[in-house]
């Protein structure tokens, strides 16, 4: 764990000298907004926070921040991260990588990165586009999006970030909106917090190659309608007074009510959520809910507890020495069958 | 092979349990053996017991294991055949021999699949228990072939199914766990005919088993010895006196265990930990094995889910601060490329080892080439310079991992370290370094403190002596900085894309790299220094080309040899040795990467000998070769 | 659509001529036999069959098919599958992977082939091992697993192929056991049938390198206590006589209940088995019933309805010539301006 | 550029609105301007539709974009500008010019990063409008350079940003979306200025565009040529004659849109299906792009999640009987490697496409290299032979797919064509081909009904004449067979591992790929056969190279120049012209690859010219070295 002897830093000391290169109204400038206003509240030292990234719009966004940063190649920044926390346990890694980026080339590594379970943060950027290769259509886009390569049409059935981190065995799911800087300052915290590969979704608007997708969970006016805000142990419930509604579970198939001001949600049934089940199973059905049916849910999905890859892998040193003691070269160079010329 | 015969003497096992000698002995300096059975039949293990045997009794020695791609190929069949050949002698040897004096063959596939390489009137073992019809017909012969071999060969037939049952009756053994042991039958029995000890085998079963087993295959490895003793088939067993080695500790070793070793000895003499991020695939998966054995060395292991996870992770511990070494064959390697570009763009250390087998595509994974030179030098896109090293032998593998990472470390450059499938299972012995004696260094990493106080950090600020831009690793205050894969500002480290800074990057890398010859000794020619011909060579065949070359010395011809162990950058002698000769001539398991490269630098008229077999040249095809070459020539 | 005019065929007709080389023992054998013997049943005429592979003892297997076949490059099989599908969607075709191949360094062609659903069945062979490399742990093995490349133990946290398949997005998902050759023909038929990408777990031994992994379910005398044997419409049922027992979800939870022989099950609360829900949080909660506390589900665990990817493909062809008419390269050229130089 | 000046004459735009004339037109023959401006000011579409305008003027030009990686980099800063370079002419011309006779700069970031390309004395527009302090502070200059600049250019100071937005009062039209107009005001004063038709561009708008932003356009555009046939800043205006072409049909085209229609007529050509596999990357994307608009050639297009999925799903459908084609950049070009040696292997047909941008790692994606030569060729591990074809100009890019197509089917291989950043973005005119003249061919697929009733398929029996194995597709009854990466048997293409089939097979590889030399033209050298000094290129250099010598030529000297369209195999007579040289210089935009080759090849002392800065050589760089070449070595 890094020493907490740091002074006080804040925003300031995490905005880099490089001017910032997005294009006007990008959602990405609001995200680097909050994450340098959520870093002085880690009580980690500057020196030891990492930024590392792939290739993309979204990846540009180590070089925005004044702490370590790399940006990497297209698509395998968990697996530059995974070297990086595995040698020096102590950083505070965070990758970031955009819709592209990380599920289209780079599903692999992230697949991999969140079994094995480091104790780092991956902040998925979804514009639902290829914004820096001036917008085709990515594997999260809607089945029929036109785009630059798809312009009758994309004929790929989406991949679901939450679903696929779900899938992957991810002990820490979230998800945010580039717009909302309390709710995403809140869950960059949790995620900073949990032990393990925190994996969030971070809705992000490209507004030059597929402007308003979020829209609706955007707009402040239309946000509690579309959003189911989560949280541990409170239930289900969103919209606004006078319009809310809940969430129940009736064999296993999510179902939406209305529910009175008054109402207590829970004796209605509405589910309660619990980010700690073992069984990934009503986080999955968390993940599928789709509008307009249903809100887009909004916050920590699911955190449980694995242990990390980086800690195994120093008790592997520790126990080796313990049991041979610590290696010894010359010993090591004569093991087994020797003879001496003479 | 030059032999002398003598009277029977006393026990030439290290045993000292009185065994008296039966038969005569004869003296001989030089042989070659080959044990052939199925994949299943321990043919590897085998004959490196036998190996060990040799290695104690002082000769000099060499090995080449040769296995099909299967785990287990079908039992009976050509494409299940398993071999391993073992030159050893009274004087310094350079190959596994091109042909062998004794074949042991565990069934009519063995027999089949390796004759042709015995020398006529060689020796030939045969299990005869196992040439049945069905046996003969499985491994294509139409009819026994035993009448027909006679002619040509000193056939001895040994019922060696039957004489090991008959040894291990009365310990409670299944047929087949006791079948299982019929390899260490053979190699009592060999052990007697070239009076090897069978000490160390011993040792070795009494470590690795218990009980029953342990019992059976000391009992069968004894019965060998003893039946060696008493049969009438062998009327005399052979001595080859031990060779004469400088003096010091000696092991046999592989290249493989080398290249692990090295990695290990890395972290040691640099004082850093360091980081081995791959994925397995043979032949280099065996590093992996080995350094994964040894965390004790406070080494991170890390099996990545592919090469560009294994090579981006290395890469990602390289930044933060360690040793990074990652290793792979062919197909892998070149999975990697792109990373590499990126680390030459970055400028962080890393070593990258890339041990060669037969291609192209999947192609003959067990078999070796030495096909990806240009490809390691070439196949980034862009120009996207790295330091190449090749190691020549086994255990010259331990040492170049030292210096990849010494070079890697001193220049901040990715290093590649090719070796390939013939130096990964090959043994030799090896005289084991003193490890006070291994070159030590030590790196600096950037700090605060060297800087004045409000001085910005300069991430590509370079060293005036070596070019090498700090390494300034997370956790140091002060330092914080972004690197990345887009065009670099020299200096400052920012991105920009003006062309003068772009050529101006360019340049620098180009220099930086060519730079490290001052490191490198000057290269050596072996023989006169001048001549008729130079055979030039690298990598895994400087053992053919040294043996065939000395041959050609010995026979009065005009013949030198020199190896190229830096193939990035060159030895800065390297013109004057090429234009020192009326020829040159390059061997070379590719269609002539390095004569390609020796050729447009230096504009001399080099001529590649080319064999792409998935097999090591033949002492005697260089020889050969070097002949005809040298009468064409006059 | 194959035209059905083949003679009828035998499991002889599959068989090559080309010895087959795994080890004695291996799981493999089975697998092959029974994918032998089902194909004559399909009624797809043989020239029209291709089986697609990686690298791995596994993927030796298109070698061993008298059909047509490509053994490829180490994890791309689905990727090559999906050019010869997409260029001919005639051909059936059948993907050989194993644990590593198609989950270690394959895992993002499974994860966007699985979720574009072209008409293909991806055969999975699982032995929780490397087998060709000679015995290193796989993306599967168990935490732990002492193997050539984890003397100490693997400190992974597996995968689990059904899992990973269902966050893909997967509308067919299997699980079958090498030697259950009933069973494993029954699914294959499944699969064949299935229009879409269907994916499907072969548990196999590789007795070589992983000995008895699968033993509790491979073992007909502890089989039946150890699987679950799914079927649509059924309860969720497993044991033998004298010893039945039920599964039933509580809040998402699965439990196991003691059923007497003459009791109904659907009384007793036992969920009946339906592979066609929407949403795949059931079929995510039977993924992650584990042994010994639950039974290892088997059979068709999810199959719903999507798309094609080749289809669209050939849509999106026929909509531009009904709109454009067929191409015409002399037009295409001198589309635009242009101008005559005489 | 000479001149001269005439009186006032009658319209020159094709409108026969009746305008006159109202200044006098100075007659030039060769004329380089230049558009540059924020990313957003829209300078692309500026220069595209001035070029338009221009080729249907009749004149020779050739263009040059140059914008920065970023989507849209931060307004005002030197980073974020993009430029559009237009060189026409009233006779042949090969570049986009060494300077600009004219730049138009839409604000001081534009200005100072392009001013250094203009030619003393030239003109300089700016949008005076943009040239506020902050503005200013922003480019980083530290003063106004207006005063100082004037000594050195014609200024030319014009309020575009007002007079844009004067002209549009009165339309309802937002601020911002008025002075998104602006590009066409000064595209309406460039028109005037250099006596170009407004026609197509007013086309182009009306069918982009409807209602208020339609009339803008249209508004501003005309606003922008009335402002110049009145305002006093431009004394006069110019014409350039049309230049003497060889008649034809014309058009402008791209070398990325020629590559997609290249790809589109092959299927035509070739009479089969095309199947297209790519992940995008700059600057090859727009080759998908165009494709996936014409999916009514029964084109399919694939957008692979990753370059190896891209190119394994391309080898897929050449297995199931379609023309593979896959198309990348550099850094995933080299992804694609491993799956293209498998192609090699299996030896089925494909193209490979990589348009080469500036490296090493990501480099600057936008800017162009000749970089991947070697790996295109060597990147593979093991020895892994491809035909390797490099288009030299944006109309060339058309061609040689076709052709690579032809030897892929013929040959049955794989087969790489090398484009680049310059031509994939650059303009020429193109005289349209006649479609019918184009090269047609068919493939023969195997069937069952040319073999024996009883026989056996043989995957691998070879064509004799050209050594390509039989391709047979799924579907075809009675000749299903397994291919696969490992090691082939010659003509069965079984699995088998023996020395003797490896070498057989690896010199039938490399024996395929070099008999394809007899399908390819001899090498024409452009100026005499022999002489003091060739040039030698490849790729899209061939402009430049071509100017540099000509004019050179033009001057008295001895030199003539080549390129290589083929670089594997070369074309038979390389050597023959190669030594017909006292000299050969090789400039190439990478660190001497192709001299590299030529080198070690032919052992002809090729020297290397190289730049590597992002940038296109300019035609006095190399003129300069042919000068300093020529003295040196006389
Ligand atoms: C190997 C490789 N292939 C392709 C590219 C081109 N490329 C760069 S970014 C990108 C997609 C980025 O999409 P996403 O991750 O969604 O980022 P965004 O720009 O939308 O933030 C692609 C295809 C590359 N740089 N490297
Ligand atoms: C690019 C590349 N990397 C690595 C390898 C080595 N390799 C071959 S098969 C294999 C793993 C196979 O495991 P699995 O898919 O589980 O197959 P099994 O042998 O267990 O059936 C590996 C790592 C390779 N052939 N190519
Ligand atoms: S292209 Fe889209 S994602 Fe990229 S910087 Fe511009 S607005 Fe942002
Ligand atoms: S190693 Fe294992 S999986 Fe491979 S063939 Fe042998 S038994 Fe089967
Ligand atoms: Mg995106
Ligand atoms: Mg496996």
């Amino acid at each position: 764990m890094a020493a907490e002897v740091a002074p006080k830093l804040t925003r300031k000391d995490f905005v880099a000298d490089q001017e910032v290169r997005w294009c006007p109204g990008c959602g990405d400038y609001s995200i680097l907004a909050n994450v340098q206003r959520v870093m002085p509240e880690l009580g980690v030292p500057r020196e030891n926070i990492v930024f590392i990234s792939g290739i993309g719009c979204s990846s540009r966004f180590p070089y925005y921040m004044d702490t370590y940063g790399f940006h990497t190649i297209h698509g395998r920044a968990p697996a530059f991260a995974t070297g990086a926390k595995a040698a020096n346990p102590n950083l505070s890694v965070w990758v970031v990588t955009g819709d592209g980026d990380g599920l289209s080339i780079g599903g692999n590594h992230l697949l991999h990165t969140i079994r094995r379970n480091l104790d780092i943060q991956i902040l998925l950027f979804n514009n639902q586009v290829y914004g820096l290769t001036k917008g085709q259509y990515s594997p999260t886009s809607a089945l029929g999006m036109r785009s630059k390569s798809s312009p009758q049409g994309s004929i790929d059935h989406p991949v679901d970030p939450i679903s696929y981190a779900l899938g992957c065995g991810a002990t820490f799911v979230a998800r945010t909106i580039d717009v909302d800087a309390k709710h995403m300052q809140q869950v960059l915290k949790r995620a900073h917090d949990h032990k393990g590969t925190s994996f969030i979704e971070i809705l992000q608007n490209c507004p030059v190659f597929n402007d308003g997708i979020w829209e609706d969970v955007e707009d402040r006016k239309t946000r509690a309608k579309n959003t189911l805000v989560l949280e541990h142990g409170e239930p289900l419930v969103f919209g606004s007074e006078g319009e809310r509604k809940g969430i129940l579970m009736q064999d296993g198939r999510p179902q939406v009510i209305d529910l009175a001001d008054d109402d207590d949600p829970k004796e209605r049934g509405v589910v309660i959520h619990d980010e700690k089940l073992e069984t990934p199973s009503y986080a999955s059905a968390l993940a599928t809910l789709t509008r307009p049916d249903f809100p887009l849910p909004v916050g920590v999905i699911r955190e449980v507890e694995k242990t990390c890859y980086e800690e195994l892998l120093e008790d592997q040193i520790k126990e080796a020495v313990d049991q041979k003691g610590a290696g010894d070269l010359h010993a090591l160079l004569h093991s087994g069958d020797t003879w001496t010329v003479s | 092979m030059s032999s002398k015969t003598s009277e029977p003497q006393g026990p030439t096992s290290g045993d000292s349990d009185g065994k008296t000698d039966l038969k005569p002995t004869t003296e001989i300096d030089d042989v070659a053996i080959r044990f052939a059975g199925d994949s299943g039949d321990g043919m590897q293990l085998t004959g490196t017991k036998f190996t060990d045997e040799t290695a104690m009794a002082g000769n000099d020695l060499s090995t080449f294991p040769d296995f099909p791609a299967e785990i287990r190929a079908p039992a009976g069949t050509m494409a299940g055949v398993s071999g391993f050949q073992i030159h050893f002698s009274s004087h310094d040897i350079h190959t596994p021999a091109d042909r062998v004096d004794l074949l042991i063959a565990f069934n009519p596939a063995a027999l089949r699949a390796n004759l042709e390489d015995v020398r006529s009137q060689g020796m030939v073992v045969i299990n005869s228990d196992a040439f049945t019809q069905k046996a003969l017909t499985r491994a294509g012969y139409e009819e026994d072939p035993r009448e027909e071999l006679k002619t040509r060969y000193a056939l001895v037939e040994i019922p060696l199914t039957r004489l090991n049952r008959e040894a291990l009756q009365g310990l409670s053994l299944s047929q087949r766990e006791a079948d299982r042991c019929k390899n260490f039958f053979a190699l009592g029995l060999l052990c007697w005919l070239y009076c090897r000890p069978t000490e160390a085998t011993e040792r070795w079963l009494a470590g690795k088993f218990k009980g029953d087993v342990l019992q059976a295959n000391l009992t069968t490895l004894r019965a060998g010895f003893a039946f060696g003793e008493t049969t009438e088939l062998f009327p005399v067993h052979y001595t080859i006196p031990s060779a004469k080695i400088e003096a010091g500790t000696y092991r046999n070793i592989t290249g493989n265990s080398a290249l692990a070793w090295g990695i290990l000895a890395a972290g040691k003499q640099l004082s850093m930990p360091v980081f081995l991020g791959a994925y397995p695939i043979t032949p280099a998966s065996d590093v992996l094995h080995e350094v994964s054995r040894h965390h004790e060395f406070g080494i991170k292991t890390f099996q990545a889910e592919d090469e560009m996870a294994a090579v981006s992770s290395t890469i990602g511990a390289a930044f933060a601060g360690q040793l990074g070494v990652t290793i792979s064959s062919g197909p892998g390697f070149i999975l990697k490329q792109e990373a590499l570009g990126l680390a030459v763009m970055v400028e962080l250390p890393l070593v990258a080892i890339n041990v060669q087998r037969a291609g192209p595509a999947t192609g003959s994974p067990t078999k070796t080439e030495q096909g990806d030179l240009l490809a390691v030098l070439f196949g980034r896109h862009s120009q996207s310079p790295v330091p190449v090293l090749a190691a020549s032998t086994p255990g010259d593998c331990f040492h170049i991992v030292l210096e990849a990472f010494h070079i890697a470390t001193k220049y901040m450059t990715p290093v590649v370290v090719l070796s390939d499938g013939y130096l990964a299972n090959s043994a030799e012995p090896w005289k084991i370094p003193d490890v006070d004696s291994l070159p030590r260094s030590t790196v600096n990493f950037a700090g605060r403190e060297t800087m004045g106080a409000d001085t910005e950090f300069e991430p590509y600020r370079r060293d005036p002596a070596t070019l090498a831009r700090p390494w300034a690793i997370p956790g140091t205050p002060g330092l914080e900085h972004r690197i990345g894969g887009l065009t670099k500002e020299d200096i400052s480290g920012n991105v920009v894309y003006t062309a003068e800074n772009h050529q101006r990057m360019v340049d620098l890398r180009a220099a930086k790299v060519a730079r490290i010859a001052e490191d490198i000794p000057p290269l050596e020619v072996e023989g006169p220094d001048s001549g008729e011909l130079l055979v030039i060579g690298w990598g895994g065949t400087r053992g053919a080309i040294t043996a065939a070359v000395e041959s050609a010395r010995e026979d009065g011809l005009s013949v030198s040899q020199a190896y190229i162990r830096h193939l990035n950058p060159f030895p800065s002698n390297l013109k004057e040795v090429l234009t020192s000769f009326k020829h040159v001539l390059c061997p070379e398991l590719n269609e002539g990467q390095l004569a390609m490269l020796l050729r447009s630098r230096f504009l001399v008229d080099v001529q590649s000998f080319s064999k792409v077999a998935g097999q090591p040249f033949k002492v005697q095809e260089i020889r050969e070769r070097i002949d005809s070459f040298l009468t064409e020539k006059s």
